[in-house]
């Protein structure tokens, strides 16, 4: 596990958030580098998600900078975020309900088209050619995910499980450069959380993406993760790799505790 | 049996995303594009064609218009009326001011003007969203359909306040608008333009773009996510739905009407058309001509056929009747099937392929 | 399958259409618009059972006209252009002998039509004024008199009650109209006289969606103060008028209606108070003619009408029996003029254009005082016919003035005028090719 | 220059040249500042407590006056018609829970709109249809309301003429609101109904069905829409044409926000004074009758700078 040591792709700094009087996060820094897995975790309400908002430019901190790629941005709108190549998949699924399973990955191709609109209005020639070979991308995608069977089944039909992964599908899609995962295994049993986490390590492996990820199982993140951040209450409490987490005082009062008695359990 | 897709591998992903890859469903495609275009002219009297088929029409273009907002990119407008009208008050200057330049090429560039105008009343939609949107679309609708009847320039200050349709011609001599213009002739440039507009439509929202307004639509946020910027989705979506309902508003009175006044425009149209999405089907380009058949011929069967079945209620009564029956339909359709018509077609299809027998 | 679905598509074609009439030898078809739906139906239900009345009278009394039965329907237009038009085409598919528009707006629609369908239109004291031009308007026809004939007439009222059209000078009247092609029409009339007799003319539109809602029109007027007040309203723009002008204390024998003002409703609407207020009329309010008589008899008592017996003979239930007069009249002469019984719309027109209800035919139809003679030409398709102004006792209308003509000699040449520049404005306009047959 | 002139300053010499007349415009736009009011009051209950946006309050409006008239018409004595039109509401409060309420719970609040579009076009016909389509007067003086008017002096030679009804649609109003702000406060159905705004699981608690809250909003707005019928029907008869001015009560629930009761009350003032006093004063200079639109463009205006409305609540985006 040397990829901990890569250059930074991305660094927060001094990051606070609030929302009217409340606190979401509260000066908060650390640095994903370039190819390895980052995991953010931390209690319910420990400003995870809202961290993660900041990152792609969803919500604009009062205070702190972003530097993603060595561009240090204040406010960065999503779409911005998305163009420089950070993926996002959501807690609560978030994919298109009235889509099918292959125009939700498709959607993922979006800012890699550029037909205008006129060569969109009559589809022959470049817009044709542009969305066939697109195509042939969402369908190595599909493949890859094993998803091949629900291909046109609009999405709000399909189970839990295969929702989560059409919309990890869907952030591939993006080939983004970075791409968060927010609690990709929640809500999955056993033999699905084994399936997605081969996944997210064979994104991580195969195409070098470089993952950040929020996840309550505290099996799936020791395995899974090269460095662990730890936020409660809005602080950051601890960074370090797992190992140096688990041991972490701080962190085993806050949170980890009450995991290992769940795991005991 | 006779519906199924046994049989027909799609080697390349071409043709598995043409827009009907069923074989059957490119037969009925060529069946109703021969019957519209060959057996209703030559059989429908002035009637069907004048009464029926031509509103029919141009209603279900406009319906197409308000479906690619609603339907696609998820914007509730209530406005329609007031865009179709900018289209047609748009054709009529254009052709008061150029009597020379072909009517048919005026029409397609007033949807220009409705498009511009769509444009600026959509620039709300970038703070506001839904039920609030729908109030503004309202602002819409009501301060063009002012601007229809106070500001004598639209109509060249006719002392009637209305506009009427001149008459024009082809090259050829051949009479497209006005009195002298056969209703054959109006049928075939309407079905054309519908046809036409619709095709292009079908290919916008199978596209890029189409899919950029069904994603600001299902999930704005993860839209924007995924590098779509809203400005551009729901502005390029009020563009197109204005001018196609504007080129629809000017076929209006130029194939249809013949001379309107602004009361034409008003509220009432801008519901009927949503109606005729609901009903149809939201998001769906087949569901607006039944949605549109079915709201525009459903008073004229209702107001002929119960007489002829001997139920004789009054010309008052099927007025009231019509609209009991459209406000409970279109609960019904909400309750349902949101998807309107077009998903019972859907599901009649999936029957058919494997009928007669129960299971496939 | 294929041949199952043709047949239920012709089938469905039919019913659609609507069976053409089922026509016996001796009968002829005749589609009423009507509205007794919407904001308008105040107005029109009225006219609506006057209509059919009149008809049902004619057939229950005399078995039509000639022994040509009346078969009549209704096709509710709401007052909306849109299905206005598709009435229209509704009655040119059934070959209805003439097209009632029941407009303005409606009747704007369908003139360039008429002339190449062959649809005679009756537009009766409303429409296109410039349609009196029969030469210009061969198919239109627009009796007794024009909106500019009535517009003549209430400045002539108005003169009457100041003592001359020169006492006119400064002095201001103001004008509340439908903001819509029937309220809009007179406006030319009106400020031509404005420039020849000296008066202000101040204008307060009323858009028709707002028409129950005319508190700001009506404050403008009071700040304005005109010394007289015209209104040209429809449908619920009336009572609402009516009860407006009864708040701001406006005088309200200074406040003169066109006929279709000159409802009962609409002067109910302001109840004791609205005692004085003024329309203009061209026919009788009230039962005390034989020909109320007969429908009285044959078509309520009978429990054939739609009409409720406490309104019989009122206003528009009258005017809607005028509507049907000339239609019946104009049925009576076409069968002269062509020797055949059943006739078709083509001589339906030339029944119209050769409309004479003469003094000796008022007697012998029991019109005696109901209405004044009435004359259409061919060069003249409206006529210039007598009007007289009612006034509301605050119970029932009651005449307060004599028949009195509209100013011919300045209506006449302005209506012409009108004609040729409709023509123009609507290149290319088709030369008459009808023959005048008078 | 000269249009600046016109636009900045004439309006207001006009007023203060006639103060008697400014003090009227400002009377008859507060009296339809009320009535608009009375109609948001209607939408803000049925929305705080079920989140449907009722389309059709303005045509409950109608129908209460309508069916209200229409049954004197068929000879029912004016009280018992009340009482009577009271029940139809209350059936047709029951008929919406049960047929359009209970099947569309949790759509998305698009889809409950369009519902009540339906609705709209379902009590049009159905009005019409049962009562006839011709305008109706309002039986004003059997309901023992006042009519006539009083002439106040005003100024040094100027009066302000008061309808007398249009007092009455005041006091009216001031009752109804207080009413509904004891319902809500005192009694425990009120009470529940506040927790439901909050807190469906909260309102399940106090043992009312939610079914059963939604009835009984949609029959307090019932109530509401029929005496705002009555005052409406009063200034100008009954008829469906009424249904476009009605839609006027949409920007005062922009400007006021759609759960507030007192934004109703501020935002149909707004819109009834305001557009008044545009029309009079600065609608000559586009040619009159600006107020068909006015109300909607202050309406949009505003909400570009304060989506949330005058008195709603800031609306924070979770993800």
């Amino acid at each position: 596990m040397t990829r901990a040591t890569g250059e930074i792709m991305l660094d927060v700094h001094n990051v606070s958030l609030r929302f009217g009087g409340v606190k979401a996060v509260t000066d908060i820094s650390f640095d994903i580098r370039k190819g390895e897995i980052r995991a953010i975790i931390g209690p319910n309400g420990a400003g995870k998600t809202s961290m993660l908002n900041v990152i792609n430019g969803v919500y604009h901190p009062q205070q702190g900078t972003i530097t993603f790629k060595g561009r240090v941005r204040k406010a960065m709108q999503p779409h911005q975020a998305a163009k420089s190549g950070i993926a996002r998949t959501f807690q609560n699924v978030a994919l298109f309900k009235g889509m099918s399973t292959l125009d939700n990955i498709m959607s993922g191709r979006f800012l890699k088209m550029h037909r205008n609109f006129f060569w969109q209005l009559i589809h022959l020639g470049p817009a044709r050619q542009e969305e066939i070979a697109h195509r042939r991308k969402v369908e190595e995608i599909i493949d890859f995910l094993e998803i091949q069977h629900v291909r046109k089944v609009p999405v709000g039909k399909l189970p839990y499980g295969l929702q989560k992964r059409v919309e990890l599908g869907r952030a591939l899609a993006m080939e983004p450069e970075l791409l968060l995962l927010d609690e990709p295994m929640a809500g999955m049993n056993l033999e699905e959380k084994e399936d997605m986490s081969r996944f997210i390590l064979d994104v991580n492996h195969e195409f070098g993406t470089t993952i950040a990820l929020i996840e309550h199982d505290m099996g799936v993140v020791m395995d899974l993760s090269d460095r662990v951040v730890v936020l409660d209450y809005g602080r950051k409490i601890a960074d370090g790799t797992p190992d140096e987490v688990k041991s972490n005082q701080n962190v085993i009062d806050a949170y980890l505790g009450v995991a290992h008695q769940e795991k005991s359990r | 049996m006779l519906y199924r897709e046994a049989g027909q591998f799609k080697s390349t992903y071409a043709a598995d995303q043409a827009i009907f890859p069923l074989r059957q469903d490119r037969i009925g495609l060529f069946a109703i594009l021969g019957l519209a275009f060959i057996a209703v002219p030559l059989l429908a009297d002035d009637f069907i064609l004048d009464a029926i088929a031509i509103p029919f029409l141009i209603l279900a273009l406009a319906t197409i218009g308000l479906n690619i907002l609603t339907g696609y990119a998820g914007q509730l407008s209530l406005g329609t009326g007031g865009f179709m009208g900018a289209g047609a008050y748009a054709c009529y200057k254009l052709t008061t001011s150029f009597p020379e330049a072909n009517i048919i090429l005026l029409i397609l560039l007033s949807g220009v003007f409705s498009a511009a105008i769509g444009i600026v009343f959509g620039l709300p939609s970038l703070r506001i969203k839904g039920l609030y949107l729908a109030v503004t679309t309202l602002a819409a609708q009501f301060f063009l359909e002012w601007c229809f009847i106070r500001i004598g320039w639209l109509y060249n200050y006719n002392v009637s306040g209305a506009i009427d349709s001149p008459e024009r011609n082809t090259i050829g001599g051949l009479v497209l608008t006005g009195p002298n213009a056969s209703s054959v002739t109006r049928y075939i440039v309407v079905l054309a333009i519908v046809a036409l507009i619709t095709l292009l439509a079908k290919n916008l929202v199978r596209g890029r773009i189409g899919r950029s307004w069904m994603m600001i639509r299902d999930m704005d946020i993860a839209a924007e996510l995924m590098g779509v910027r809203p400005l551009i989705a729901k502005l390029s979506a009020f563009a197109v739905s204005s001018y196609i309902c504007g080129v629809a508003g000017a076929m209006f009175v130029f194939f249809y009407l013949g001379s309107v006044e602004p009361a034409a425009f008003s509220i009432t149209l801008s519901f009927q058309i949503l109606f005729m999405v609901i009903v149809g089907g939201l998001g769906s380009l087949i569901g607006c001509y039944f949605g549109a058949a079915f709201i525009w011929i459903l008073p004229i069967f209702l107001r002929n056929g119960l007489p002829m079945i001997g139920i004789d209620i009054g010309a008052e009564n099927v007025v009231h009747l019509t609209s009991m029956i459209v406000g409970v339909l279109i609960i019904l359709f909400l309750i349902w099937e949101p998807h309107g018509l077009a998903r019972l077609w859907q599901i009649g299809k999936e029957k058919l392929r494997v009928w007669p027998f129960p299971y496939a | 399958m294929k041949l199952k679905a043709l047949i239920a598509g012709t089938m469905l074609a039919g019913i659609l259409a609507g069976a053409a009439p089922a026509l016996a030898e001796d009968t002829v078809y005749v589609q009423l618009s009507t509205y007794r739906t919407g904001p308008y139906a105040g107005s029109g239900i009225p006219i609506a059972n006057g209509m059919a009345d009149y008809l049902t009278m004619l057939n229950e009394r005399d078995g039509g006209i000639n022994g040509v039965r009346i078969a009549f329907d209704e096709c509710e237009t709401g007052y909306d252009t849109q299905k206005g038009v598709e009435c229209y085409e509704q009655a040119k598919a059934k070959k209805s002998l003439v097209f009632n528009p029941y407009s303005t707006g409606i009747t704007l629609a369908v003139i360039p039509r008429a002339s190449v369908d062959k649809v005679p239109i009756l537009s009766m004291a409303y429409g296109l004024s410039a349609a009196a031009d029969g030469k210009t308007f061969p198919w239109i026809f627009n009796p007794p008199l024009t909106y500019w004939d009535g517009a003549s007439g209430v400045i002539e009222y108005i003169a009457g009650q100041e003592g001359g059209l020169e006492k006119l000078k400064d002095r201001k009247i103001g004008f509340i109209y439908l903001d819509a092609g029937y309220g809009k029409e007179p406006i030319p009339l009106f400020e031509q006289f404005a420039a020849k007799y000296g008066y202000t003319l101040l204008k307060y539109p009323v858009p028709g969606k707002e028409m129950q809602n005319q508190s700001s029109q009506w404050l403008n007027i009071r700040r304005d103060k005109p010394d007289y007040m015209v209104m040209w309203g429809w449908g619920a723009m009336n009572p609402t008028a009516v009860k407006e002008a009864t708040k701001i204390r406006f005088p309200m024998d200074k406040f003169i209606g066109i006929w279709w003002s000159g409802g009962e409703d609409d002067a109910r609407g302001g109840g004791a108070q609205a005692k004085g207020y003024t329309a203009l009329n061209f026919h009788a309010v009230g039962t005390d003619f034989p020909v109320m008589q007969d429908i009285k008899k044959f078509v309520v008592d009978a429990g054939k009408s739609k009409v409720d017996p406490a309104k019989f003979g009122e206003n528009l239930y009258n005017r809607g029996v005028v509507n049907s007069l000339y239609i019946a009249e104009a049925i009576r002469i076409a069968q002269e003029k062509t020797g055949k019984k059943v006739i078709t719309s083509e001589d339906m027109r030339v029944g119209i254009e050769n409309l004479n209800i003469d003094a000796a035919r008022i007697d012998a139809a029991g019109l005696k005082g109901f209405i004044a003679p009435v004359k259409v030409t061919c060069d003249n398709h409206s006529g210039n016919h007598k009007m007289y102004a009612q006034r509301w006792t605050g119970e029932k209308w009651e005449k307060a003035s004599d028949w009195f003509d509209p100013m011919s000699d300045v209506v006449n040449p302005m209506l012409m005028d009108a004609a040729k520049t409709y023509a123009e404005a609507n290149k290319p306009w088709p030369q008459r090719t009808e023959p005048c047959a008078n | 220059m000269s249009l600046l002139y016109d636009i900045l300053v004439a309006p207001f010499v006009q007023m203060a040249d006639a103060p008697d007349f400014l003090a009227q415009v400002l009377w008859e736009g507060f009296v339809s500042g009320i009535l608009y009011a009375l109609i948001a009051l209607g939408f803000v209950l049925i929305f705080k407590a079920s989140g449907v946006f009722n389309f059709a309050q303005g045509i409950m409006v109608v129908f209460a006056a309508l069916t209200l008239v229409g049954l004197y018409q068929k000879g029912v004595p004016a009280l018992l018609a009340l009482v009577l039109t009271i029940a139809v509401m209350g059936l047709l409060a029951l008929a919406v829970e049960r047929f359009i309420m209970r099947p569309l719970v949790n759509q998305p609040h698009v889809i409950l709109l369009m519902a009540t579009i339906g609705l709209t076009y379902f009590l049009v016909g159905l009005g019409e249809l049962v009562f006839g389509g011709e305008p109706k007067q309002m039986i004003t003086t059997e309901l023992g309301l006042p009519t006539g008017s009083t002439e106040i002096p005003f100024g040094e030679r100027g009066v302000v003429i008061l309808q007398h009804i249009d007092i009455a649609a005041a006091v009216i109003a001031i009752l109804m609101v207080a009413g509904l702000g004891l319902f809500f406060n005192r009694t425990r159905i009120g009470r529940a109904l506040r927790a439901v705004a909050d807190d469906h699981q909260a309102a399940l608690s106090v043992g009312i069905s939610l079914n059963q809250i939604w009835a009984i909003v949609w029959f307090a707005a019932g109530i509401v829409a029929l005496a705002t019928g009555i005052m409406w029907g009063a200034r100008s008869d009954v008829s469906f044409a009424l249904e476009i001015i009605a839609l006027r009560a949409l920007p005062v629930l922009i400007l006021g926000g759609f759960t507030s009761v007192p934004g109703a009350i501020v935002g149909g003032l707004i819109v009834g004074i305001g557009e008044k006093l545009g029309e009079i004063y600065w609608g000559p200079l586009l040619g009159g009758g600006i107020e068909s639109w006015l109300a909607y463009m202050i309406a949009l205006v505003f909400l570009l700078f304060r989506p949330q409305g005058l008195f709603g609540e800031r609306i924070i985006e979770r993800v």
